[in-house]
């Protein structure tokens, strides 16, 4: 499942509910799920808000998208994408990736490149509140690898 | 006519979200992006979708095509 | 904080209420968990049932010295490690590992670390009851990379 | 003496999960191991723990530490 929302998310409630319907779950071996957060630092300026702009049209379809491809290229037993968009505050989770499978190596493989692909690879653009209320937009994502 | 959009740092910079250009012939993804994006004011790299798929700037367009240009996508 | 549990865990609620008294959260950008369940096969097997053995003494060291050590190596903020033991049920949690980071890659290298750690220097062990009735110790543990 | 424990599928092939035995002077867990673990019967590798630490055969042991042997760990 994909889902874009512009509220609060609750990643463990998602997590949990979402496990807890998956099918043939007695072939379930593993699950990597990652999390990001809000920090209250980037780039070395401490930041007290942020906004995460997506291109509506398109950004629900570049998820299932990336869904479906980590899904076939790890053979995942299923995979849960949640992203937020709007305005988020220090803290609050931003985005949700859960990744179920039978061996532990595919889901922790599928986590980690499903972030990388999502970020090259869907439309949404942080921009930053810094502390002296001034704003800018990211520039560039810190390396995964 | 094809409608050009604008997304995030774009948007801000060109001072709308998008707008409509007549399509021609032979038109190109990199036509529309020299129209707009030839000031030295825009930060390179520029990335652009075709009716809400990433594309590189070779990509044709023709008429009813939906073109978007943003700046590198920096989710997750 | 690491917990040795002979009784079902929920992996979910333990991830959110151990985040939730992080400290300095605001500087936390990034969670990598893993989470290991109980298959309903193994080696080309059908099992029924498992029972996870432990050298009771030793465990929870073994565990916190494991804990330590990814919080060292990958800097991380905090990690989280619970297992099970005792009788397992399938589709049942056996392990969650729960790491914090100010940056994904750390959280995502320590998650895998972490697991791999554990198949070497944690002193557990896993007896399958097989769908005959029969029992068998788990000789090796399925590669991790 | 020294207590010597058994653990996971060695407790099951030696019958019982701990036994004392007296030490000696230069007595090392491979001298012990030895003792316990030369039939065939005992399937290799064999692990070992000192005071509840991992350690390697060539460890020395005396008077009231406790030895645990064990198979290779399958947690997680």
């Amino acid at each position: 499942m994909v889902i874009v929302s512009d509220a609060a998310i609750d990643p463990y409630q998602l997590l949990a509910n979402y496990e807890a319907q998956l099918s043939a779950r007695g072939s379930v071996g593993a699950a990597a799920h990652f999390i990001g957060l809000m920090r209250e630092f980037n780039e070395g300026d401490d930041v007290v808000g942020m906004t995460l702009e997506q291109y509506p049209e398109m950004t629900r379809r570049a998820l299932d998208k990336l869904r479906l491809s980590l899904i076939d290229d790890f053979e995942l037993n299923d995979a849960l994408i949640v992203h937020r968009v709007g305005a988020l505050q220090i803290t609050d989770p931003i985005v949700v990736v859960g990744c179920w499978s039978a061996h532990r190596k595919a889901a922790f493989e599928a986590c980690r490149a499903a972030m990388e692909r999502l970020k090259s690879d869907v439309p949404l653009w942080k921009k930053e509140t810094l502390a002296d209320g001034s704003t800018r937009w990211v520039e560039q994502n810190t390396p995964g690898y | 006519m094809i409608e050009v959009k604008f997304l995030a740092r774009l948007k801000e910079e060109i001072g709308q979200d998008s707008m409509e250009i007549a399509a021609r012939d032979g038109m190109t993804i990199a036509d529309i992006k020299q129209q707009f994006f030839s000031d030295a004011q825009f930060q390179l790299p520029i990335l652009q979708a075709l009716n809400h798929e990433f594309c590189d700037e070779t990509t044709a367009v023709s008429d009813g095509d939906i073109v978007a240009f943003f700046p590198p996508v920096t989710g997750g």
